[in-house]
């Protein structure tokens, strides 16, 4: 990790306590925000803090890369007995991507919130963007199982309250807020009662502690039973199909300032934390847990590949769209983790990244265009390139990217993934990524040709380019899909080292 | 300092990415002075780019993704002259375009060219499969530029031609490489001292392939037919622009792996003659300046196949020329269109009262591509026609050539010019082409004239250096070879006056000419109607079927995948007990038993 | 039946956790389904302080043999047990999944507090708590949003 | 559009057109108009005829002694140059009878089923 070898971002005795920083600041801006006094206040404080939290983050991945694992003791109680925050390379990586979002979305809120949101709740919307951001970054900080879950409740009940506020837009956020809060709690549940079973049998919460517990302990039923709840409460969360419903209601129906973070991270985190879970926590060799990534995980991730993608290809409303996308794409991912091996997790990490990236671009860039256009379908945005070249543009690269043309990060990130599904032997695999490509391949087109191919609706508005403060952000991260796309080296060095937290050998 | 980094930069960076990147900026702008100093601009940058390249024979920059090294810059001498074609002639046609604001087809025109640019000066298969699609993608769009539903089909014709080639040239540089692990082709012929040219076996894995790939793009016959399709459906512009770029991209990267295959030989020689005959009763002039394309690239391919460092040349050289004349017919007849609206040699004639100097520029380049001394065409086929004449065993070869330069007369050099300009009065009098038109031809012209009076300019960009100037020394202008020459124009002029004369020129009439392109146009229905009416018939409720199974795919497509279908209703936002519990049991059992 | 009634708290958390979860996926009724929600989060914390009771401990305070208090726990505990162990030895329940399951409730109470005002809203929006109806209205909803012709 | 195809269009060029006809651009009278002149065309075919014996004349006068087979035999290409042509214009009567079809052989004129349906 030649990058972050060398870089030093913040004074020692700021790295020192940067793993709690990062945590903390968003946390105490969250309060801040619901405090201040409105306006454009709520803004500020939400950009400050998202930088402070990326700085942190790379404070805190430099440190990493440095040291291998950042052990940070809350309150000088030592583990396994007190709480820590354990970070690792997979962990940096995944905290340097949602607070890189996490800036991305509040510069974007800027402009997003004034068309979407009544004005005086401003400030309680940016709290709450807030507390999410602090929830995703403990999670992936965490180095305690329980922990972890109040982490994980406190970005859900953020995005809950962030989701419902999309009603100002769309009155059916309303109920997805409410069924994602059901689906969500629930996933929520069963982790703990999974994290409960494992604590019985291992009288600890500590991850590294657990871990070594359980290579001791072997194959057991409490054990066993305690996996099968975590892993599918964490499936909930990660919307892995057929427990995804919660998802495209939800993504569709939110503010689209929730939609970019939410896309880029939500799933995002579950996802490493089923990683964390199954590879780390687990051990490797456990045959329950190679059971589940073959008869269970690989399956159901090939068919939220398909069907998705299907789904996708016949939805009308853009949004809606994108959201079955999104899970489409986790299968991608989870078909990766799947694979059990360094290269296909690293492929899987590297496709967390361009995911975040197009996805979010893409939610961005239609957030914007509806701002002016009013349209939810996808032949309501007919011809809007015409009038909004720009905004229209970084679609256009979005979907190609994650169509996974070549020169698009995208495309990168599939070429990994089936060079991993090569290297480990599975054929069929490779047949999904290829039949769920060509299915991407549709639905981006569909988006391409109605937005640059298409007369525009007769009588429909007219179409305005995104004002600079949405455009900079947008395009900062079109051109970092595509600069990844051309020069991959920073994002694949820190998916490598990634999956060498997991598997232990580095590629 | 940064003067330095900019000239550091700017030699170091593939000419095409130049190109590409001002293409992109395009669409933005509105009026006509920001659109030329982008379209000529672009090119500009890239020929500036370019001259530091002169005489390079090495890697200038390497990437490394997803574990392969990508040479995205290695000029050689072999490339920089079909780069320095490729740039000049992106130049001209940016010109040629200045007369409409279409942000869809210039800015993809000039993708195009960037990435015929960039394909040249790659220096592996993989960065030249990526390159190669992009000119196949971006190409498509000069063909729908006319926007009509005939353009339309033209075009997903000539898209399937292109991405057959795109997939043909993937799987075999996939097969090769994995077979070989290699895919620089410096790397490919490491004992080649000097220039690599001819680096790939045809026995290698993946070779065949690749020759496939590159041979649909080449218009091998039988494979030739998407260039004669699509090419007059374009635009006056998009034809121009699909003249100069493909069809040499493919012999430059025939040249590079390929030099010396002796099947090319023969490949060449046919494509050489046949088409010659259809060019001659083509009655859409565009369409027959397509087939004497195809001719031209025919005396390439034979070269490449010869592959003495004489033919190489040869090759190099004439793709270079050919490029400007060629543009430039294309021009003139673009102009017409662009005028007339129409390019049907029944409907023109006469049309040189009104426009001159679009006739003076058809005159040049019909010149030309007739091989007349002191024009560009003389100087380059020679060269090729030379090559096959040293080899005894190549006779027939040659002969074959020497038919294709008289019928170059035939189509091009005599009938282009008489029936658009000349010969019986069609009536029209057209306004002279646009400026910006004649500008372009110009140029095209000029170049044309300056290679023609003084060779040793493009000789000295040629790929093999001495056997250039040996030949130019003794062979070029040898008395006996320009009255050869002379003798082959005059007589065959005097052939063209003498039938006009006697009547017996076959006369212009209206209609298509029909081709291989037939099988796939016509022929399935010709063919199932021929066998019997019931079956026919058959054929035709099949078909029925096939759309109703189509429709009906479609509906229950959308029944069972759409927001309000199926998967919806059996995955709801809500109510997923079912799923949640199913789920936790599956794991929970597997996780138990498993 | 032994085992029965010493794992009876457990059985009781599977009992109680279905019914959460029935109630949550049977009923239409948003107000219900909150309820069921509730009642299946209760299962867990059950569920922990049943993992936390460690038989024969008492409650995780430390005492002083010789206080008063230590007086009172040595009157209630088991004399068995004082007399083998004495005091001192007093074995303890763990307290560690009490301080879990009480973060556990604040984060129910907190969830349960956002849905009870999304339902609300959508009382307010939607003018029903009936999944039903509201799933009705948000299909006509998706059927406005075709194009404007 | 009836108008331009009212011109009777056997008529010879040179007959149709005088030089500096109304409208025509001053450099085409300046270039071209002089090949309307009447007979010019025979003239042209003549002076074709003498400078193509003239050209194998000369070639036979510097190269008397360097004739290795038919190709170098003086005239060769003159002589090539003129059969090939007249196969290649010939062979239009019997090719286009043979491969030529109407127009709207493949598909319907753009004007008339512009719409796809």
């Amino acid at each position: 990790m030649t990058l972050f070898d060398t870089l030093y971002v913040a004074p020692p005795a700021l790295t020192a306590q940067a793993p709690i920083l990062a945590i903390a600041g968003p946390l105490i801006g969250a309060c801040a925000a619901a405090l201040s006094p409105g306006g454009r206040s709520g803004w500020v404080i939400s950009v400050i803090t998202a930088a402070f939290a990326l700085w942190m983050s790379l404070a805190v991945a430099c440190e990493v890369s440095r040291q291998g694992v950042l052990l940070y003791v809350i309150g000088g109680f030592q583990p396994p007995l007190g709480i820590a925050l354990r970070i690792d390379a997979l962990g940096s990586a995944m905290a340097l991507l949602v607070s890189t979002m996490g800036l991305i979305g509040a510069v974007y809120s800027g402009h997003a919130l004034v068309s979407e949101i009544r004005a005086e709740t401003h400030t309680l919307f940016q709290s709450g963007y807030l507390l999410c951001l602090a929830g995703f970054l403990g999670l992936v900080s965490t180095g305690d199982a329980f922990n972890a879950f109040v982490f994980l409740e406190v970005s859900s009940i953020g995005t809950y309250a962030l989701v419902a506020a999309g009603e100002q837009r769309d009155r059916r956020a309303l109920p997805a807020a409410f069924n994602y809060l059901i689906m969500g709690t629930i996933g929520a549940t069963f982790y703990v009662i999974g994290i409960g079973f494992l604590y019985g049998a291992t009288g600890t919460l500590n991850m590294a502690d657990m871990a070594a517990h359980l290579s001791i302990l072997g194959d057991n039923t409490a054990v066993q039973a305690g996996f099968a709840f975590v892993v599918t409460g964490l499936a909930i969360k990660a919307a892995i199909f057929p427990l995804h419903g919660w998802l495209p209601g939800a993504y569709a129906g939110a503010p689209s300032l929730v939609s970019v973070f939410l896309a880029a991270t939500a799933t995002k985190t579950a996802i490493y934390l089923i990683a964390r879970f199954t590879f780390d926590v687990f051990p490797d060799a456990s045959t329950f847990g190679q059971a589940f990534l073959h008869v269970v995980l690989a399956p159901l991730a090939a068919v939220s590949v398909i069907v998705c993608s299907v789904q996708a290809i016949f939805e009308k409303e853009v949004r809606r769209m994108l959201a079955l996308s999104s899970v489409a794409q986790v299968g991608f991912i989870m078909l990766g983790l799947s694979l059990a091996n360094a290269a296909g997790a690293s492929a899987a990490m590297f496709y967390i990244f361009a995911h975040a990236l197009m996805k979010a671009a893409l939610f961005m860039a239609l957030g914007a265009l509806a701002i002016s256009v009013r349209a939810r379908t996808l032949d309501e945005f007919a011809g809007v390139a015409r009038e909004a070249p720009w905004t229209a543009a970084a679609i256009g690269v979005g979907a190609a990217s994650l169509a996974g043309l070549p020169l698009t990060m995208g495309f990168i990130a599939k070429w990994k993934l089936v060079e991993a599904a090569l290297q480990g032997g599975v054929i069929w695999m490779v047949a999904v990524f290829a039949a769920g490509s060509a299915l991407t391949l549709i639905y981006a087109w569909r988006m391409v040709e109605a937005l640059f191919f298409s007369a525009p609706v007769p009588g429909a508005r007219r179409a305005r380019e995104a004002p600079v403060g949405v455009l900079v952000p947008l395009w900062v991260l079109v051109a970092l899909s595509i600069w990844f796309g051309l020069n991959a080296s920073l994002p694949e060095t820190l998916a490598n080292s990634a999956a060498a937290v997991l598997f232990g050998t580095a590629r | 300092m940064t003067v330095e980094r900019l000239a550091d930069w700017l030699a170091n960076t593939n000419p095409g990415f130049f190109i590409i990147a001002a293409a992109l900026l395009v669409p933005l702008a509105k009026d006509v002075v920001t659109r030329a100093i982008l379209l000529v601009g672009g090119p500009g940058v890239a020929l500036v780019a370019l001259i530091n390249a002169h005489g390079l024979s090495i890697n200038l920059s390497t990437v490394h993704v997803l574990g392969l090294d990508l040479v995205l810059y290695r000029p050689d001498s072999l490339s920089f002259l079909f780069g320095l074609a490729f740039i000049i002639a992106s130049a001209i046609i940016g010109v040629y375009s200045l007369h409409r604001r279409d942000p869809l087809q210039d800015s993809t025109a000039m993708i195009y060219a960037g990435s015929a640019v960039t394909a040249v000066f790659v220096g592996d298969l993989i960065s030249l499969f990526i390159a190669w699609e992009l000119t196949a993608l971006s190409s498509v769009f000069q063909v729908l530029a006319p926007r009509t539903r005939e353009s339309g089909r033209a075009a997903m014709r000539y898209l399937f031609f292109q991405v057959a080639s795109g997939m043909l040239v993937l799987a075999g540089v996939c097969m090769f490489a994995v077979a070989t692990g290699k895919t620089q082709f410096a790397l490919i012929a490491p004992s080649m001292a000097g220039l690599p040219v001819g680096v790939m076996d045809i026995s290698a894995p993946g070779a065949v392939l690749l020759l496939a790939g590159f041979g649909i793009k080449a218009a091998f016959p039988l494979v030739h037919n998407w260039l004669q399709d699509a090419y007059p459906k374009a635009s006056e512009t998009g034809t121009v622009v699909l003249s100069a770029f493909t069809t040499k991209l493919a012999v430059y990267a025939l040249a590079r792996y390929f030099a010396g295959l002796d099947a090319l030989i023969w490949i060449g020689a046919i494509m050489v003659v046949f088409p010659v005959f259809f060019a001659v009763i083509e009655n859409d002039l565009r369409k027959a300046l397509a087939y004497g394309l195809n001719s031209q690239i025919g005396f390439m391919v034979c070269a490449v196949g010869i592959g003495t460092q004489l033919a190489v040349n040869g090759a190099a050289a004439h793709a270079f020329v050919s490029v400007m004349y060629q543009a430039l017919l294309f021009m003139s007849t673009g102009a017409v269109l662009y005028r007339t609206g129409t390019a049907k040699a029944t409907e023109l004639g006469g049309l040189h009262r009104t426009m001159p100097w679009t006739t003076l520029f058809c005159l040049v380049g019909a010149a030309s591509i007739s091989g007349t001394p002191y024009l560009s065409g003389f100087v380059a086929k020679s060269m090729a026609m030379s090559a096959a004449h040293t080899d005894p065993t190549l006779m027939i070869v040659w002969l074959m050539l020497m038919f294709g330069s008289v019928g170059a007369i035939v189509h091009s050099g005599i009938r282009i010019p008489y029936f658009a300009f000349f010969g019986r009065d069609g009536g029209k009098r057209s306004e002279e082409a646009p400026f910006n038109m004649l500008m372009a031809m110009g140029m095209a012209a000029a170049l044309c004239i300056l290679v023609g009076v003084a060779p040793g300019w493009l000789y000295q960009f040629l790929p093999y250096q001495e056997s250039a100037r040996a030949y130019l020394e003794s062979e070029l202008w040898a008395p006996v070879h320009l009255i050869q020459q002379f003798q082959l124009l005059v007589l065959a002029a005097l052939a063209f006056m003498l039938l006009q004369w006697r009547k017996l020129y076959p006369a212009e009439q209206a209609g298509v000419t029909i081709d291989v392109e037939w099988l796939w146009r016509r022929g399935g229905a010709q063919f199932w109607s021929a066998i019997s009416g019931s079956l026919g018939r058959g054929a035709r409720v099949a078909g029925e079927w096939m759309t109703r199974a189509g429709i009906a795919i479609r509906a229950a497509g959308r029944q069972v995948f759409a927001s309000d279908g199926w998967v919806a209703a059996k995955v709801p936002a809500s109510a997923s007990a079912g799923w949640c519990l199913a789920i936790l049991g599956l794991v929970l059992v597997v996780a138990l038993f498993g | 039946m032994s085992q029965i009634v010493s794992h009876f708290n457990f059985i009781a958390v599977v009992v109680l956790m279905m019914m959460g979860l029935f109630v949550v996926f049977s009923s239409g009724n948003l107000i219900k389904r909150m309820i069921g929600l509730a009642i299946f989060q209760t299962s867990t914390g059950l569920f922990y302080i049943s993992l936390g009771k460690v038989s024969g401990g008492t409650a995780a305070i430390m005492v002083d043999a010789q206080s008063a208090d230590g007086q009172a726990l040595s009157e209630a505990l088991n004399p068995q047990y004082v007399a083998q162990y004495g005091i001192d030895g007093v074995v303890y329940s763990n307290p560690l999944p009490h301080v879990l399951i009480l973060t556990a409730i604040v984060v129910g109470v907190a969830t349960l507090a956002v849905g009870l005002s999304i339902a609300v809203r959508i009382r307010e929006v939607y003018g029903t708590i009936e999944s039903e109806e509201i799933n009705a209205l948000a299909r006509v909803d998706a059927a406005r949003s075709e194009p404007v012709s | 559009m009836s108008e331009e195809q009212a011109h009777p269009p056997e008529l010879p060029a040179e007959a149709v057109a005088r030089p500096g006809e109304p409208g025509e651009h001053p450099l085409s009278v300046l270039l071209f108009a002089w090949m309307r002149k009447p007979m010019i065309a025979r003239y042209a075919m003549i002076c074709l005829g003498v400078i193509g014996i003239g050209l194998i004349g000369a070639e036979w006068l510097i190269s008397p002694y360097r004739i290795k087979d038919a190709t170098n035999v003086p005239g060769f290409y003159g002589v090539f140059g003129f059969v090939a042509f007249a196969i290649a214009a010939l062979s239009g009567w019997p090719l286009g009878k043979l491969l030529r079809r109407p127009e709207d052989y493949y598909e319907k004129r753009s004007g008339e089923a512009g719409r796809d349906r």
